[in-house]
């Protein structure tokens, strides 16, 4: 499979609809409009755990004709679906009040960018709505195609899971909605369904699994965790002089640091993480981070709620069992939205009595904001140590930098953390830019790569959906050079620099502490010649760079 | 799709046609019931002429303008708002063109009645946005009070001074129980002015004013040679009002 | 297709009452006992599916956040009190500017893709019609439907009287022409039109979308014959509508066939209201996405099923990973753990 | 765009609730006019238009602010004025819809206004004056919000709107002449009857216009970072300064051609403005004012020593804003009405009421010049267009020399401070 | 149900402004409602045209007689069976219905209508 170039792919979007109506219109099950299923066994594994949440593991292929479904899966489909209706209210309200306006058809990344009219957020609930009203609503019976209502078949099933694993539930669509319909929900309502049949995604299955296991998505055991850290360390005291601590899964300490897993796994989220290993040791901070919760992101959000409770729930017990007082959470975008929207209603009741409101050990600001759930976001923690004056930086470190920043949708439109980071950044920086308005802020556009989609075997999907980030980015490339995209999700670290490649080549993409590590002064560091990636600082080229330094 | 979409607006545009032709349909039965009264005064070009050797002085005058005044409700406000049909003036005011330091005392000091002149080319109706102030064929220059937005254009356009604006509420300024029943009066917000008394002539009466003058004022068709007016014109010397301005009026002073 | 469907039908229930009372004499029937039905079933229609709704328990707390959150620090992040509330009273505010001013739809653009010299741009225009032409028509209707009470009480109130007034205050015409009546004929023309022409919106409409704005249509077209063509005797149909009101229903003679028209079609939106999308109206107030302020972190919310399930225990954890923990110097709860499983 | 109105500092809400303070106040009369009628002004059966006419006559002028900028982008393809071109079109539209207002707010029966419509009447100069300045509203609108949108979206200003701009320039000559109209062709008013009148209207037009323009931009500068082109304002008030000369050259042959001529009808008029006539003297300390103030405007305008001083141009433009005020939107009404058709002196004076009323649509002016201007501002400096430079420069200023050539690099770059304009082909 | 009270007094309060036309009228009209009976010329027994189009169509008629009478100078209507009429609301409408309160306004009352023609007009009884 060959991917057009930008330009091409940009050429090839249209915008309109084909001729037949869309109940009508065939889907594509060609390779690349979907991701791999679940393994067997991962798929058998949560069945151990979570059996009602998960049905009929088993080997299949989306490209076959019969998908092996389990012979009462309509029965199956139906009764899930029921069940749902009544224990979400937001379920039912989105079926019945949708009045297909159109507000929302343009503001979904996939729909921008593919031009397929089943991306139109309306559509895409539409293909559930259509079967609410052929089985639940008396009239969808008695009118039937009338009403726009259809009754549950297996190509429904099928072009259910094409198009709800083609939603990134960032909400987007939400926000313009004049009664506030989240596609998002009605997303994770299809993916519960379908797990409950067993169509579902390895992206998802898979870490939701390997995370229940080992503590993190990647499936990193706990020893190769420390081996991961210590190479950090040494890393930083390469670049730095100063060996910094990195305790973990020690017991005592005030604070429990949690971080998604994939800032210690591949880079550009590795500089991330040293950028807080460094901080942490700047402060001297009383925290641990832990190998059994080592991971702050949740696939459970992906796949249903029985998972997310069960893989969020490691959070608060294990800060019990640490004795910690509050939980600090590193960059991470759907982690966050989990932390906001759902940790405190699904395991608030773990927390131990040891448990605080979160205090600023430092500046002894009380994050009263975080009240219930006890944790604080890492840019809200340093952006009140900037603000207290508590830290020694030196911006100009990045000056090789022009940076943006993309906020993450979770973050933003599922939280509302949105000048914290920027606060950050500006901070540790010297040049800084923001995208065009209406694709930033609360009107940010997805990475395309969110909600368990970041796979590449549907690279030209997530690159057609990243063509709004994309575009806002190259804008800002060209007309003030910026070079670096910061954010602060790790999602978005793995999936925006192949968007950024393809959109915006030249645009490196990096977490906020990233940049926060390099501007950091340490005590008693030796002269620092390049930054956390190891390359020179302004001043410390190496002899075969060209460029001349003025003061020399 | 694009075929339904074509038959279907074609539709829809037959069926708000028909909706918009149906009242006109019904509607165009017969021409208006109406006819004039038979009574009625029918003339070519109304007009006045005003003998001011034997109507010159304001007690002679008063009379008049309280005929005209009571017989269409105009009220009477003591102020630079005041409404007027028909008034007394001194000669600088009626005829400043027309002055010489050696003018006949008798002359310069009569007071002369000043009404609108229902021009031949009257300014008010050109500069009037709706029609409202208009020209009807017999000359009378006539308004329609329910048409009148109030913008005074026509007071600006008018180079005699002959209409009033009701500035305020013209019943707050009329005594109501001597209001004249048959007549109505005028909203807050419009101009207003002499109208030739055009519902009495519709029934075969003359103007008020005429009626009070006691033959002082002589009024009649100028297209009918044989006509009063025409014979008083042929056998005075009579003036009009600011000749310059190319306004034709149709009320004349016999000096 | 869809649209021409539903036009059909709605000419089909302007033709049944014409033939009925134009023919069948059936005022009564048309009159009174529809009108009383199609209350009555719009009252208990609207209530049965509301209760529907509120059986379900809203399990999580899942605003749209719009804009900063409230911040530890209010001072140095300034909290965006209209788009991400924190209280009661803030999420209040919000609810009333998205019922009273659709704000949400205040924000719509729309999307378009250039190939400029520049290279390709992705642009979003500001796209205010359907917003500023759907606040037309809500107000018109509400207002419209205000000025109504004139027929249905006595004496009239001196607000409806009032509104009457305004509404009609460019003394167009006699009867005077109510200014909501044109507009919301403009916003309903809108609607629809935008429905037509726009190809990803007319993708998307359903009978069910063209069927309501016909039948508003209808209704309205109806109302705008009755006053200014027909010309019907409002008296005789006050005589009948106070009749309704006061439960002494009877059919005064003289009264135009239209209001029977006119009348049938509003019968026919009362009951068809309840099952349809223009459930919207008190939909719009339950939304779970704009009716909760955005407190989780600081104040607990319940989950009234919250199903009982728990972690993989951490002493499972340690279980499993003992030895190379040991080996790696991770401290361990049960020393024993350190040891190779034994083959079990 | 509109919602980019709705942000703003705790300022410019201050500035927006006290526009709103005044237009409440200001409605809370102009109810009490409509209830009780136009008695509560000082407008009479002699002059039966007073101020708010005057300032529907005078605020024309002001539209005329945008064709004195968009005419040499367009036409001449000045680019200095490129940045410039949205704030004159901004501006004409508060313009028009103030005078709109104006209109409105005169008229007895406001409710029958639409009969203005139902029962057109093309001979009526206040038909054609209704259109072209509803015209010129909706072609700035039209105009103004397209290419700004436009330039929001990083596209260039589609071809179909090009007709439009160019209808939109010659629409602003007849604006001036048709409200010229609307007094120049009164029998017996003659201190209106000249035919140089509507020259006179696109003169004053053409220098007042701008001026308050500038002023207000000066304004936009102190309190956004947009800053103007040095080029664009040195045209401008060379523009300003023409016209003023013009204007005033033009009121000489007014004087020269009434005494000269000594035809009464013409004298009386300006006689009773400057010497007072029949005991009344009120407007001539006004008028006087008039003539000063023009002589001390032109003096700072004409050497342009002078006249480029930025210091001193607020003054001078403030001078020339007073002196073709008194002018036009207060001697040329009230002269007009006096004498009156009786050669007797009916005097008039705006009461506290018309002022309240008239302070209110100029306060609604002044909000939609707020609230479009902060638009536009905040679009210009989001792409980065005319924005201030830390040494007082704006970044359209090509040859800036004083802060060197790495003054667009490092001081600002903390700032959101915009990169160099792309040579970037006109649109 | 959840947030219970909340919904509760939503309907309750919508139901209720939608019955409140029923105990508004339960309170004020005494028994049945009936149209208003008009006091009716005691001497005149024929309007200038039939009742059931001057009960609907008096404001059209009267539309059209202002300009008849006024632009276009005629000022005598022949009715459909001939009979002539001077055209004029306060010199031949109200001379039979020689009272405003009793006829005009009843009905303009009850249906809301406040027609402008009194603003110049002078009803029958006189001004006050």
């Amino acid at each position: 499979m060959s991917m057009p170039s930008a330009d091409e792919l940009f050429k090839s979007i249209d915008y309109t609809p084909p001729a037949t109506g869309w109940m009508e219109t065939p889907v594509n099950f060609a390779p690349g409009n979907w991701c791999y299923p679940a393994k067997k066994e991962k798929v058998e594994y949560m069945q151990g755990y979570l059996p009602n949440a998960f049905g009929n593991p088993r080997e299949w292929s989306p490209e076959d004709a019969d998908w092996k479904l389990p012979p009462n899966w309509k029965e199956i489909v139906m009764n899930g679906f029921r069940e749902r209706l009544d224990k979400f209210r937001s379920l039912k309200l989105f079926m019945d009040i949708c009045v297909r306006c159109g507000a929302c058809a343009d503001k979904c990344h996939f729909f921008i960018g593919s031009g397929d009219p089943k991306n139109m957020p309306v559509l895409r609930a539409e293909l559930m709505r259509s079967i609410y009203r052929g089985e639940f609503t008396l009239a969808g019976k008695i009118l039937s195609k009338l009403t726009g209502s259809r009754v549950m078949e297996e190509d429904v099933l099928k072009e259910w899971f094409i198009y709800f694993y083609q939603c990134t539930e960032c909400r987007r669509c939400s926000l313009f909605c004049p009664y506030g319909i989240d596609t998002a929900e009605v997303t994770m309502m299809a993916r519960e369904l379908l797990n409950l049949v067993g169509v579902n995604t390895n992206w998802i299955m898979e870490p939701a699994s390997n995370c229940n296991r080992t503590g993190n998505h990647l499936g990193i055991q706990p020893h190769a965790f420390k081996d991961i850290v210590d190479f950090m360390v040494d890393d930083i005291e390469e670049i730095t002089g100063v060996r910094v601590k990195a305790p973990l899964n020690e017991k005592g300490h005030e604070i429990l640091f949690i971080t998604p897993s994939g800032d210690v796994f591949a880079d550009p989220g590795i500089y991330s993480f040293m950028g807080y290993l460094m901080l942490f040791h700047f402060l001297d901070l009383d925290y641990t981070m832990s190998t059994y919760a080592s991971e702050g992101g949740n696939f459970g959000l992906f796949t249903n709620n029985e998972t997310m409770k069960k893989l969020n729930a490691k959070m608060y017990s294990e800060a019990n069992r640490l004795g910690c007082k509050w939980i600090l959470g590193g960059e991470c975008g759907h982690m966050w939205r989990v932390i906001n929207q759902y940790m405190d209603t699904m395991n608030g009741d773990l927390q131990g009595p040891q448990m605080e409101t979160p205090r600023n050990p430092i500046t002894g600001t009380v994050f009263h904001n975080s009240a219930v759930t006890k944790m604080v976001h890492i840019t809200e923690f340093t952006a009140d140590l900037i603000k207290h004056g508590k830290l020694n930086l030196d911006p100009s470190r990045n000056d090789r930098y022009k940076v943006t920043f993309h906020d993450s949708c979770n973050t933003s439109r599922g939280m509302g953390l949105l000048e914290e980071p920027r606060y950050v950044i500006k901070n540790v920086c010297n040049s800084y830019f923001d995208m065009p308005e209406g694709t930033i802020r609360e009107e940010t556009f997805c990475c395309a790569g969110g909600s368990g989609l970041n796979t590449e075997e549907i690279m030209e999907i997530r690159l057609r959906g990243g063509l709004p980030r994309g575009n806002a980015l190259r804008y800002v490339q060209e007309k003030n050079g910026v070079n670096m995209m910061a954010c602060i999700c790790a999602i978005d670290r793995a999936t925006l620099p192949p968007l950024a490649d393809y959109w915006a080549p030249g645009v490196e993409v990096c977490g906020v502490h990233e940049l926060v590590g390099n501007a950091l002064i340490l005590p008693g560091e030796q002269e620092r010649t390049m930054n956390l990636r190891q390359e020179s600082l302004p001043g410390f080229e190496d002899e075969d760079d060209d460029w001349t330094p003025p003061n020399m | 799709m694009k075929n339904n979409r074509r038959n279907f607006i074609k539709f829809a545009g037959l069926a708000a046609a028909s909706l918009c032709v149906a009242p006109k349909a019904m509607a165009s039965g017969h021409a208006a019931p109406v006819r004039k009264h038979p009574e009625g005064k029918n003339g070519k070009r109304w007009a006045m002429v005003v003998d001011t050797r034997t109507l010159n002085t304001e007690e002679a005058i008063a009379p008049l303008a309280e005929a005209c005044h009571s017989v269409h409700n105009v009220p009477h406000i003591e102020s630079k708002q005041d409404i007027k049909w028909i008034w007394a003036a001194p000669y600088e005011q009626s005829f400043p063109e027309q002055q010489n330091p050696y003018l006949d005392d008798a002359v310069k000091e009569r007071r002369y009645p000043l009404l609108c002149n229902h021009c031949d080319n009257p300014p008010c109706v050109r500069v009037c946005p709706t029609k409202a102030t208009f020209k009807r064929p017999d000359g009378i220059v006539a308004m329609d009070y329910h048409r009148c937005i109030g913008c005074r254009y026509c007071m600006a356009g008018c180079p005699y001074g002959s209409r009033s604006f009701n500035f305020s509420e013209p019943r707050k300024h009329l005594d109501l129980t001597k209001l004249n029943p048959e007549f109505p009066t005028r909203m807050r917000g419009v101009v207003e002015k002499c109208n030739f008394c055009v519902e009495r002539l519709s029934v075969g009466k003359l103007p008020a004013c005429v009626e009070a003058s006691g033959g002082a004022l002589t009024f009649g068709d100028l297209a009918d040679p044989e006509s009063d007016v025409r014979k008083v014109l042929r056998e005075n010397y009579t003036i009009r009002r600011k000749p310059t301005a190319g306004t034709e009026p149709s009320v004349y002073y016999i000096i | 297709m869809n649209a021409l469907y539903s036009l059909v039908f709605v000419f089909i229930l302007v033709l049944i009452p014409l033939f009925a009372v134009g023919a069948g004499h059936m005022e009564f029937g048309f009159g009174v006992c529809i009108p009383y039905t199609a209350f009555a079933l719009f009252l208990i229609g609207f209530v049965w599916k509301i209760i529907g709704w509120a059986k379900s328990p809203v399990p999580f707390r899942i605003p749209t956040t719009g804009g900063q959150q409230l911040s530890y620090d209010p001072e140095l992040f300034k909290q965006n009190k209209l788009d991400n509330p924190s209280n009661g009273f803030q999420t209040v505010v919000r609810m009333i500017l998205e019922i009273f001013a659709f704000r949400s739809l205040f924000r719509n653009t729309s999307a378009s893709l250039h190939e400029t010299k520049g290279g390709p741009v992705v642009a979003y225009a500001s796209a205010k019609w359907l917003w500023l032409f759907a606040i037309l028509f809500h107000y018109s209707f509400f207002i419209i439907a205000l000025r109504h009470l004139r027929l249905f009480l006595e004496p009239i109130p001196f607000f409806v009287k009032g509104l009457d007034f305004m509404d009609g205050i460019l003394q167009i015409g006699a009867p005077v022409m109510y200014q909501s009546d044109v507009l919301i004929v403009a916003g309903l023309l809108f609607l629809l039109l935008r429905r037509l022409v726009d190809a990803k919106i007319r993708y998307i409409s359903l009978v069910t979308d063209y069927f309501p704005l016909f039948l508003i249509l209808g209704v309205a077209l109806s109302g705008i014959w009755m006053r200014y063509y027909a010309k019907v005797d409002v008296v005789a149909i006050k005589e009948l509508t106070m009749g309704l009101v006061t439960f002494n229903p009877h059919v005064p003679a003289g009264i135009d066939v239209s209001f029977f028209v006119h009348v049938f079609l509003v019968s026919t939106l009362m009951v068809y209201f309840p099952l349809s999308k223009l459930m919207h109206m008190p939909g719009v107030f339950l939304s779970p996405t704009r009716n909760m302020p955005n407190d989780n972190r600081f104040h607990h919310h319940v989950n009234p099923w919250n199903p009982d399930i728990k972690p993989l225990s951490y002493e499972a954890y340690e279980k499993d990973f003992g030895p190379a923990m040991a080996e790696a110097g991770l401290p361990l709860d049960n020393p024993e753990n350190a040891k190779a499983p034994e083959e079990a | 765009m509109l919602e980019r109105a709705l942000k703003g500092s705790s300022r410019y809400w201050a500035w927006i609730g006290f526009l709103l303070v005044i237009i409440a106040a200001g409605g809370a009369v102009l109810v009490n006019q409509w209830v009780v009628g136009l008695e509560i002004t000082d407008m009479s059966r002699d002059v039966s238009w007073g101020f708010y006419i005057s300032q529907l006559t005078y605020l024309v002028g002001l539209a005329a602010s945008g064709v004195m900028i968009v005419l040499p982008y367009y036409f001449h393809h000045y680019k200095p004025n490129k940045h410039m071109v949205i704030f004159g079109e901004f501006m004409a539209i508060a313009a028009c819809v103030m005078c709109l207002l104006f209109v409105i707010v005169d008229i007895g029966q406001p409710q029958r206004m639409l009969n203005m419509i139902f029962h057109p009447t093309p001979n009526s100069i206040l038909f054609w004056d209704m259109i072209v300045i509803n015209g010129y509203l909706f072609l700035n609108i039209l105009c103004g919000w397209v290419c700004l949108e436009h330039d929001r979206m990083h596209l260039s200003h589609p071809k179909w709107i090009k007709p439009f701009i160019i209808i939109s320039i010659v629409w602003a000559f007849s604006i001036h002449t048709v409200t010229a109209f609307l007094y120049q062709g009164l029998p017996g008013r003659h201190y209106w009857l000249t035919a140089i009148l509507a020259a006179r209207f696109l003169a004053s037009a053409f220098c007042a216009g701008p001026a308050i323009l500038l002023l207000v931009l000066k304004v936009t500068e102190k309190v956004t970072t947009f800053q103007m082109p040095k080029k664009a304002v040195a045209t401008l008030t060379k523009i300003i300064a023409y016209a003023m000369v013009v204007n005033m050259f033009f009121f000489m042959l007014e004087i020269f051609t009434a005494f000269y001529s000594n035809l009464p009808g013409h004298i009386h008029s300006i006689a009773y403005l400057f010497a007072g006539e029949h005991g009344h003297h009120e407007l001539v300390p006004y008028m006087w004012t008039f003539i000063i103030c023009a002589i001390l405007c032109l003096i700072m305008l004409i050497p342009p020593k002078l006249r480029d001083n930025q210091k001193l141009l607020p003054w001078a433009l403030g001078l020339l804003i007073i002196a073709t005020w008194l002018d036009k939107g207060l001697g040329l009404l009230i002269g007009g009405f006096n004498p009156t058709p009786f050669e007797t002196i009916t005097p008039y004076w705006p009461t506290g009421k018309e002022l309240m009323i008239s302070a209110m649509i100029y306060a609604i002016g002044a909000l939609i010049v707020t609230v479009l201007f902060k638009i536009a501002t905040d679009v210009k400096q989001e792409l980065g267009h005319s924005q201030a430079l830390p040494c007082g420069c704006s970044t359209e200023d090509t040859d800036c020399e004083c802060a060197g050539e790495e003054a667009p690099a490092a001081d600002e770059a903390a700032e959101e401070a915009p990169a160099v304009e792309e040579a970037e082909a006109t649109a | 149900m959840h947030y219970g009270g909340k919904i509760i007094l939503g309907i309750v309060i919508f139901v209720g402004l939608l019955l409140s036309p029923f105990a508004y009228n339960a309170m004020t009209v005494k028994a049945n409602y009936k149209q208003p009976e008009l006091k009716l010329p005691a001497n005149e027994k024929k309007c200038i045209e039939s009742l059931e189009f001057m009960r609907t169509k008096h404001m059209q008629l009267l539309n059209e007689w202002r300009d008849w009478a006024l632009r276009d100078g005629k000022r005598v209507y022949v009715n459909h069976e001939g009979k002539e009429f001077t055209i004029s609301l306060q010199n031949t409408c109200m001379k039979c219905h020689n009272n405003k309160a009793e006829f005009c306004d009843k009905c303009h009352n009850d249906a809301g209508v406040s027609p402008y023609c009194w603003d110049c007009h002078i009803q029958p009884e006189g001004l006050k």
